[in-house]
């Protein structure tokens, strides 16, 4: 009944939270709004997303966020710097293959986008059986490095996080 | 405020969103719709032309707001003439397009059509310059669904030069407004009338730029030479009584022509010599190409598309006078030239539907069909202005009308010279299709399939994609026949009834060349505005 | 009875045959022949008042603004025209119903005939000369229909074709010279136009009124050089030839001059035209009707030669001459319409018409031969025939005449003529019925049934008859048609001897020299067959052949179905008539000030520059090409921000996104490349009028751009009220929903019809020959594996529902704020078009239930509706209104009417977008496009299950 | 900025000119939009350029632009988005059936193949070809 | 003052990292490695312009507007897909399957599949 | 001081739009031309940013939201383009 009703309970909340957003001002009205958005439209949308997401520990998101920030500012630093000072001969680009031990589409592409947003790496692409990720390195001397990076400082947190 | 002044906008709006909301896939009840909204409209039409006829300029003011600031419809003598050759016109061609079948070859033809009225009725009416921009926009859209209504090749490929042309022409529509509203400030055409004017001397080199451009728009519309290249192709792709109904669209470029160039831009303006300078060479050329494509031409659709050309010319002529009497022959002339454009247009579909394709070629076969024969006759008499229908008259008011004017040799020349040319255009285009056929003898008739273009095919194309088929898979060949027999019957009506038709269309024509009753109709007496 | 009637009476007899059309010969002859013996009745009642000098006038009024009345009248000359047209009809129809085949349309040609002579008896009887050219008009049509009447023969589609542009053109002519001539008068009454005689032929524009009316009657009359088209119009059946090329049509010519010869007539312009003509007409007809070979031809050039005659006589201009003119008229008729119907029977029961391969049918066929010989006699002008009395006359006058001081020139010519005359004459006798039998006739000859040869006889008899008591017979009805033409009143007196003068020797020895000269004929015939001789009909066919080529040719020249050279066209006539309107105008100069540069746009200018520039260099690459459209787009649209304009930015960017999808769908089967076509001169040409035109719109821009307003823009009155009146804070959005509401309303109407136009074009493409083509597809791109790629699957589905947001929040606020329905239409369609992307088609369309069709009804509905709505209280369609609610617990907020007219124009946005690219996908199945069930390429927590089970 | 906006304005004209001469359907729809782009600026600039006063009500601004040309441009940019569309469709259709984008039309469509040149005349039998 | 330092700070730190990126895509060597700059740098960028925005408008008492918020969650949610799309079409294009290590013994990755 | 920042960001986002578009025309791969343009949009979303800032305005918010959220379908769009040539498939 409950899913029925709520087929996406973070989507409502998220969506009531960006309606807050757009209309950028904290009134009742608009909060009852909010609120009626929240229920609606992941019940109107809910054919074209069949199974949610399953996050068993919501509340390691933020850390995890808090995280990806903080890499995001150093992967631009890097980025930026080789960008500007790297010659192109020394430029050491690389593929990495990461084996998955994710399933949930949600949580690989919640992987896959943050190893994109940080440092010289990027997803460049998913294995046919889906249970491996292609990342393509900008500049690499030690491909193993990076791909135990990824599983260990990314992927295990995403584990806890969803089911 | 009279509502009824807004239902031949509405009527078919109303008509075409149920259409596709409610009957998209029921043919049937599409064509009771539809053919009963024409007929409602022609109703509504015939009581407005009554309303308008006391002399009154009657406003509607959308949306309550006063005038220049909202958008109004304007009825008077020229519109409800206009609305009434409209829905007389249509409600003949929707009968064709049923009784010919040629409504169940694509889809959604009635809604097309019921959008096109709507448009072509919107246009008659409004009293905006930019509206009418909006309202010919709509019956432009229309009429690309319609002309490419049953698809092929050919059609599609002359449907892609006519959208890309009045594309081109939409945009020339925009600029001019864009310029008007830059020197004037405003866009209801009254209030831009009352600003030209008052137009000081020193800013009338944009004022005039405007106003040659929008010409030229309508000159696009009405196919004007050397505007004309996208009409030939066009009509004769576009499927017979679509062709048919097309003949009223070149005509909403001529009434922009006279509305704009009586009331906003009147003759004793600035815009004096931009008219005459431009227009009557302009008529005159197209008067001449016309009739020279009907004579050169070897397919009867193009032949018919030249006539249509031909007959723009000639109204043309009439209304670049600027004169009451030119005027009022030249209104005379285009209800004329509407209902021939359109029989013609319908006896070659007839023909092109029995035939299997419309060259004058040695070996083509028509079979021996005294009735179609006769229409066939009947309507290239009619466009050839020839005796006894209302083409001659027609003919002998613009000459009568034109005998004073500068050039009166020429345009005199040139209306009867190339009234020879075209006599003999069409009795060699009928001697071949009518006549010839007896020496090789009647043969069974070829028909198109379902779909098959109405221009002509190339044989090896009818061998691989088209059947024989009989004609029992039209809805009603005697509707169809009957539609045709109606046009005719409203030339003949006409010719015999041009007295009182030419006391209206001088009504009409006086209205006009005195707009201070339109005028003071929009801008004075706006009581229980907003 | 009134003029009219007898004038309608035979088209109400031609609406009979047609009638009953499957009812036979006999039926349709009836009524045709009742028909038009009421008419000749009718006619006759007026004998008596038309002899005692009155016109008997009936008129209605048609078109008086024109003057074109539907007037008839009956004076002496249309008594004459009115008695031989009817008499000689009634002939006709017996002789026809005898001649025509069983298998023959009988009742089409009766209806024909009948046409032709209600039209003649129009122009007999009009008394309006815009009416008489009506009928005039009409005897070219139905003549056309008669000559044409045996569609299998070539020669009758050629002659009729030949025939009606010959008159036709005549006709044409004679609009303009009769519309000068009733403008001159003051009116165009026949009665009116007569009694301003003086003033015509004063008139500076008499002779070109003279000139355009001479071509219609020597057209007509088939005189010289028009003479051409009658021998081809013998193509038609026999009856039609002895009705039209006898009595009638041709007459018409002649009955115009007489009509019109006390206004034109007595000027040296008149005499020196028509007699000269005339006569030359009169001479050549006659030698070339010695060596025709065809019956039907001789008579033809036969009837030339003495239509040339009557021209002649009217050209004289006197009285007697005039008398002459009108008598031969009625000799003329009477034993021409018997030769034409003798050589009809020779040729019905003969088989043959060409004189070569006739000769001794005397014995053969004693009645016909008979007939024939008495009107051939005539026609030679022996006595005591009637057309000896006139030729007489004739020769008279011409010894009176004299041509530019030159006594006998005419007299010598003219008897040259009736020398000619009786050769061909005494040779259609001579070559036919005379020498010995044959016996290689192509049919078995004999006499007729009565049926055929009675009507000649009749004939025959008033040949005799007028020969012998021309006063009792027929002079009453000259005197009188001779007194309506002069508008004097003659009172010849006819005899056959006048003892010995002048007229009686010439005719003496030019029946001597016929004799001779038909002795002659043999050797004669060998000399001029050797001669070159122009031929007229290849003359004429060449003629129209190069028109129909000329007319192709400049035709084809002007619309060759190019797109470059159309629209070539049309940019420069734009780009010259708008410069030369702007130069011949007033222009002060700039009013406004200009706007400083800021480096920001400065920036969008250098980008839009070269983006724009690119894309002329680089469109040849399509992909790239859309690329810079996008690119376009954006700065465009930002410069929309810049520029005060956020509506129109958000419009513009949205617009263009569902543009680009809308391309790369179409881009998807159409080739990815535009090769070089044009030679570098053209595109030099071509670049040359593109900058011409952008260099004029620029600087148009610039002006209008600098240019102050002389008059207040309404616009100030939106500004000002659109709060207060409108209840909106975004003008630009109550201009559209509320003051422009009904532009609003066509413009989603035209997006709806976009729709299923493009819907429609689907459906269409799917069964015609693309069906086809699309069947056997092969795409010219190597195409990835990423159908659905996971990533995107997931964050489109996070995307559609923030989307979904966005665009409410749009829609609520647009009133106020920049937004509005259109833009939360494309926004949410854009949505939904994301997950279309991602998940696919089938995948997405599975899950969607609402018909896209239905959405744009709905949103036409909705907003005629709201704005139908307004009729409840009496206020025009459209008018909003707007107030403010107060929910308990919540703040205050408005609604408006014009929301409800938003959420019109936002469904059928969202429908027609949706539609559209809908229908634009739809053709991706029909080129072997598999549809996917599953909404990514690979789902791993699905198959993990999979694969642990 | 005047002067920005309408060298904008004339490029893209004459861009959009330029294609719309090509022989090809793709850059007829091309070169219609870049013409779309301009005269939605040129319209627009009829309003006269103001930056920074967009027409949306605020309490103590009294100047803004003209809001007309905007609702204008509005209504013309939806306009020939439809129109576009259609064209694009139209475009992909003739492809589709005819087989090539060009958008000349071929000389079927005025002249007999020349199969049948031979027996067709131009003046019936009129021409002398017995 | 301190704010406006900031908003001063982030502004030239976002039109710094808003140029590499576009350098970026002009100045490395190939396809793949342009790919990193932009999705990267540009983000970061505009990023730190609209946090600049979203401080900027307080600091000058004009209330608060989180809509920079919402673009920047919006382009952070839009960017790995946009790179992984690209990155997929340059796999596409310009590499062969065998110069790219495969995920596992007989299999392929999803861009090289045959679908 | 704040001016020079803005004056800055302008510069810079400026002429990252215009290596943007040597990117798109002068590009291997249609990979690039694609990359080049998504770039682009979300320099201009921050030159519309820094523009309010500038004009102390926040109505640009909602331009820039929606260029955000279009140039990511149009991204999207042309990449789909280049991988399968169907776009909706
Ligand atoms: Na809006
Ligand atoms: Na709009």
């Amino acid at each position: 009944m409950m899913r029925r009703l709520f087929p996406h309970p973070y989507l409502s909340v998220t969506l009531a939270l960006v309606w807050m957003l757009l209309v950028n001002r904290w009134a009742v009205g608009s909060l009852v709004f909010a609120i009626m958005i929240g229920v609606a439209l992941p019940w109107l949308i809910a054919p074209y997303w069949p199974n949610t997401a399953r996050i068993k520990a919501p509340h390691r998101i933020p850390g995890y966020l808090a995280i990806v920030l903080a890499d995001i500012v150093k992967a631009n630093f890097a980025v930026a710097r080789i960008v500007l000072f790297t010659p192109r001969s020394d430029l050491k680009p690389a593929w990495v293959t990461v084996p998955l031990d994710l399933r949930q589409p949600e949580a690989i592409t919640a992987l896959a986008a943050t190893i994109t947003l940080t440092p010289g790496t990027l997803t460049c692409d998913i294995s046919e059986d889906g249970r491996a990720l292609l990342i393509h390195c900008l500049h690499a001397p030690d491909p193993a490095a990076v791909l135990d990076e990824i599983k260990t400082r990314y992927e295990a947190r995403l584990k806890e996080i969803f089911a | 405020m009279n509502h009824i002044i807004i239902a031949p906008v509405i009527l078919p709006a109303v008509i075409g969103a149920l259409i596709i909301l409610w009957m998209r896939s029921d043919l049937l009840l599409q064509r009771v719709f539809s053919i009963a909204g024409t007929m409602l409209l022609l109703g509504v039409s015939l009581y407005l032309a009554w309303l308008a006829s006391s002399g009154d300029v009657l406003v509607y003011r959308l949306g309550n707001w006063a005038a220049p600031f909202g958008i109004v419809l304007m009825l008077d003598r020229l519109a409800g003439l206009m609305l009434v050759l409209t829905s007389v016109m249509a409600l003949a061609v929707q009968l064709y397009a049923f009784g010919s079948g040629w409504d169940r070859k694509g889809w959604h033809f009635h809604a097309l059509w019921q959008f096109q009225l709507m448009g072509v009725c919107g246009a008659f009416l409004t009293g905006d310059a930019f509206n009418l921009f909006v309202f010919f926009e709509i019956l432009l859209i229309a009429s690309y669904g319609l002309m490419t209504h049953g698809g092929g090749e050919m059609r599609l490929r002359a449907g892609v030069q006519y959208i890309a042309f009045n594309l081109a022409g939409s945009i020339l529509f925009l600029a001019a407004l864009g310029v008007l509203y830059s020197v004037t400030g405003t866009l209801n055409m009254a209030d831009m009338a009352a600003r030209v004017a008052a137009m000081p001397e020193g800013d009338t080199a944009l004022l005039r730029t405007g106003a040659v451009m929008l010409m030229l728009v309508f000159a696009i519309k009405a196919s004007l030479v050397p505007l004309h290249f996208w009409l030939p192709s066009t009509y004769a792709n576009a499927p017979g009584p679509v062709a048919a109904l097309f003949a009223i669209m070149t005509k909403v470029g001529v009434y922009a022509i006279i509305r704009f160039f009586t009331l906003v831009f009147p003759q004793d303006t600035v815009i004096e010599s931009v008219v005459m300078d431009l227009l009557l060479p302009a008529a005159l050329f197209t008067l001449v190409l016309g009739q020279l494509g009907v004579m050169g031409t070897r397919n009867l659709g193009r032949m018919a598309a030249y006539a249509a050309i031909a007959s723009v010319g000639m109204l043309m002529i009439a209304v670049a006078q600027f004169t009451p009497q030119a005027t009022s022959a030249a209104l005379y002339y285009m209800v004329h030239s509407t209902l021939a454009g359109a029989a013609l247009f319908l006896v070659v579909d007839m023909i092109g539907a029995r035939r299997g394709d419309l060259w004058l070629r040695a070996d083509g076969i028509m079979p021996g069909n005294a009735m179609i024969a006769a229409l066939f006759f009947a309507s290239t008499i009619a466009m050839a202005g020839m005796p006894p229908l209302s083409g001659f008259v027609g003919k002998l008011l613009v000459l009568d009308a034109t005998r004073a004017a500068p050039g009166a040799v020429v345009i005199w020349g040139a209306v009867l010279v190339t009234s020879l040319i075209a006599i003999y255009g069409y009795a060699r285009a009928g001697s071949l299709v009518f006549w010839k056929a007896y020496e090789t003898g009647p043969v069974k008739a070829v028909i198109p399939a379902n779909g098959a273009p109405l221009w002509a095919r190339i044989p090896t194309k009818l061998e691989t994609h088209e059947q024989i088929q009989d004609l029992g898979d039209a809805a009603s060949p005697t509707l169809a026949f009957v539609a045709v027999w109606a046009l005719l019957a409203g030339l003949v009506a006409l010719t015999v009834f041009a007295g009182p038709a030419m006391q209206f269309a001088e009504a009409t024509a006086a209205q006009l060349h005195d707009p201070a009753g339109y005028l003071s109709a929009v801008l004075q007496g706006q009581e229980g505005t907003k | 009875m009134s003029p009219a009637l007898i004038a309608a009476l035979p088209f109400i007899g031609a609406l009979l045959p047609a009638l009953l059309i499957r009812s036979g010969r006999d039926v349709a002859a009836t009524c045709c022949a009742t028909a038009t013996a009421i008419a000749l009745l009718g006619l006759c009642l007026h004998i008596p008042a038309v002899m005692a000098g009155e016109v008997i006038t009936a008129s209605f009024q048609w078109l008086p603004q024109l003057g074109l009345n539907a007037s008839f009248r009956i004076d002496g000359l249309g008594l004459l025209f009115g008695i031989l047209i009817l008499g000689i009809g009634l002939l006709i129809i017996g002789y026809a119903r005898f001649y025509l085949g069983r298998r023959e349309p009988v009742g089409v040609f009766y209806t024909y005939l009948m046409l032709f002579q209600g039209a003649m008896m129009g122009i007999v009887l009009s008394d309006n000369i815009l009416l008489l050219l009506i009928f005039w008009e009409l005897t070219s049509l139905s003549s056309f229909l008669l000559i044409g009447f045996w569609k299998h023969l070539p020669e009758g589609r050629q002659g009729a074709r030949m025939a009606l542009t010959v008159t036709g053109m005549g006709g044409l002519a004679m609009i303009g010279g009769m519309l000068i001539l009733g403008n001159i008068a003051g009116s165009y009454q026949i009665g009116d136009i007569l009694a301003a005689g003086d003033a015509i032929k004063a008139s500076p524009l008499y002779l070109p009124a003279l000139l355009l009316i001479l071509i219609g009657a020597f057209t007509k009359s088939a005189q010289f050089p028009f003479h051409f088209w009658l021998p081809h119009a013998m193509a038609a059946p026999t009856p039609v030839s002895a009705y039209l090329h006898s009595a009638t049509m041709v007459k018409a010519g002649i009955f115009l001059m007489a009509r019109l010869w006390p206004v034109l007539s007595g000027t040296p312009e008149w005499f020196y035209i028509v007699a000269t003509t005339g006569l030359v007409t009169m001479v050549l007809g006659a030698w070339i009707a010695i060596f025709r070979d065809d019956l039907k031809s001789l008579l033809a050039f036969s009837t030339v030669s003495h239509l040339g005659l009557i021209t002649m006589l009217l050209g004289f201009g006197t009285e007697g001459a005039a008398v002459a003119a009108m008598f031969h008229i009625v000799n003329h008729a009477t034993f021409k319409a018997a030769l034409f119907m003798t050589a009809g029977i020779v040729d019905h029961e003969a088989g043959t018409r060409s004189i070569a391969r006739l000769g001794g049918l005397r014995r053969l066929m004693p009645v016909t031969f008979a007939i024939g010989t008495i009107a051939a006699l005539s026609m030679a002008g022996i006595p005591p025939l009637n057309g000896f009395l006139t030729k007489e006359m004739m020769l008279d006058q011409a010894t009176q005449a004299t041509w530019a001081g030159n006594g006998s020139l005419i007299f010598v010519l003219a008897t040259l003529g009736a020398l000619l005359s009786v050769c061909y004459s005494l040779r259609f006798v001579w070559h036919v019925f005379l020498g010995p039998q044959r016996h290689d006739y192509p049919a078995h000859p004999h006499d007729p049934n009565p049926g055929l040869w009675l009507p000649p006889a009749v004939l025959v008899v008033l040949v005799v008859l007028i020969g012998l008591m021309p006063n009792l017979m027929a002079g009453w009805l000259v005197e009188v048609s001779a007194a309506a033409v002069t508008g004097t009143a003659p009172h010849p007196h006819f005899a056959l001897w006048h003892g010995v003068n002048l007229a009686l020797i010439l005719s003496v020895i030019a029946v001597l020299g016929g004799a001779v000269l038909l002795a002659l004929h043999r050797p004669l015939l060998a000399a001029v067959l050797a001669l070159p001789r122009p031929n007229a009909k290849r003359m004429f066919d060449r003629a129209a052949q190069g028109s129909v080529r000329a007319a192709r040719f400049v035709t084809d020249r002007f619309t060759n179905g190019s797109m470059a050279r159309a629209f070539t066209g049309f940019a420069l006539t734009v780009l010259l008539c708008s410069t030369w309107a702007f130069s011949t105008g007033n222009y002060a100069g700039p009013r406004r000030d200009m706007l400083p540069v800021e480096p920001v746009p400065f920036v969008g200018w250098v980008l839009l520059m070269v983006a724009t520039g690119c894309m002329v260099r680089f469109h040849r690459n399509r992909f790239l090409a859309l690329v810079l459209v996008g690119i376009i787009g954006v700065i465009v649209s930002g410069s929309f921000l810049y520029l005060s304009a956020p509506d129109l930015a958000l419009t513009q960017i949205s617009v263009e996104v569902v543009t680009v999808v809308l391309l790369l769908l179409a881009l998807n089967f159409l080739p990815k490349q535009t090769r070089v076509e044009a030679s570098e001169t053209r595109r030099g040409f071509h670049a040359f009028v593109a900058a011409l035109v952008g260099l004029g719109f620029g600087a148009l821009a610039y002006v209008v751009m600098r240019g102050g307003f002389d008059f207040a823009p309404i616009s100030e009155y939106m500004l000002a009220n659109s709060y207060k009146l409108g209840g909106g804070d975004n003008v630009v959005n109550v201009i559209l929903v509320d003051f422009r509401g009904y532009d609003t309303f066509g413009e989603i109407t035209v997006l709806g019809i976009a729709a299923l136009t493009i819907f429609a074009l689907t459906e269409t493409l799917m069964t015609g020959a693309s069906a086809q083509r699309l069947a056997s597809w092969q795409y010219d791109m190597r195409r990835a594996g990423a159908r659905h790629p996971l990533m995107l699957v997931v964050v489109t589905r996070l995307i559609l529902p923030m989307s979904l947001v966005v665009g409410i929040y749009m829609f609520l606020r647009g009133h106020n704020m920049p937004g509005g329905g259109f833009v939360a239409g494309l926004v949410v369609s854009i949505a939904l078009v994301s997950q279309y992307m991602a998940s696919g088609y089938a995948w997405a369309m599975e899950r969607n239930h609402v018909p896209y069709h239905a959405l744009i009804g709905a949103g036409v509905m909705a907003a005629g509706i709201t704005g139908i709505g307004a009729w409840f209280n009496g206020l025009p369609f459209l008018t909003s209104a707007f107030g403010y609610v107060k929910l308990p617990g919540l703040e205050e907020f408005e609604l408006a009417t014009a929301m409800g007219f938003d959420l019109g124009v936002f469904l059928c946005v969202l429908g027609a977008v949706m539609l559209a690219l809908n229908s634009l996908s739809r053709i991706a199945r029909a080129a072997g496009g598999t549809v996917n069930d599953q909404p990514m390429d690979v789902d791993p927590s699905q198959t993990a299950t999979a694969g642990d089970r | 900025m005047e002067l920005l906006l309408s060298s904008a304005i004339g490029m893209m004209t004459a861009a959009g000119i330029y294609l719309i001469l090509r022989r090809r359907s793709f850059a007829v729809v091309l070169g219609t939009t870049m013409l779309s782009y301009a005269i939605n600026l040129f319209l627009f600039s009829t309003g006269r350029l103001v930056v920074n006063q967009p027409p949306i009500l605020r309490d103590g601004v009294t100047s803004y632009t003209d809001p007309l040309p905007q609702a204008l441009v509005l209504t013309a940019i939806v306009i020939s988005f439809g129109m576009t569309a259609v064209t694009v469709m139209m475009a992909l259709g003739a492809f589709l059936e005819g087989g090539d984008d060009r958008v000349d039309m071929p000389r079927a469509d005025r002249e007999l193949p020349q199969k049948h040149e031979a027996a067709s005349d131009d003046d019936d039998d009129a021409g002398g070809r017995a | 003052m301190i704010g406006e330092i900031l908003v001063a700070v982030l502004l030239v730190l976002g039109g710094f990292f808003g140029l590499v990126g576009s350098y970026g895509l002009i100045k490395l060597p190939d396809p793949m490695t342009r790919l990193h700059a932009p999705t990267k740098a540009a983000t970061l960028g505009v990023g730190s312009v609209l946090i600049a925005s979203l401080i900027w408008f307080p600091s000058q008492g004009m209330g608060v507007s989180w809509h920079e918020l919402l673009i920047t969650i919006f382009l952070f949610l839009t960017a790995p897909v946009t790179g992984n799309l690209i990155a997929k079409a340059n796999m596409h294009l310009t590499w062969r399957k065998q110069d790219i290590p495969p995920p596992a013994k007989d299999k392929d990755w999803a861009t090289f599949a045959e679908r | 001081m704040i001016a020079y920042a803005l004056a800055f960001a302008y510069g810079c986002f400026g002429l990252a739009m215009l290596f943007c578009l040597y990117r798109v025309v002068r590009a291997p791969g249609m990979g690039d031309r694609v990359l080049a343009l998504d770039t682009l949009t979300i320099n201009v979303i921050a030159l519309l940013t820094i523009f309010g800032i500038d004009r102390g305005t926040g109505i640009y918010f909602e331009a820039s939201l929606l260029f955000a959220m279009l140039g990511f379908i149009s991204t999207v769009a042309y990449a789909k383009f280049v991988l399968r040539g169907d776009i909706i498939e």
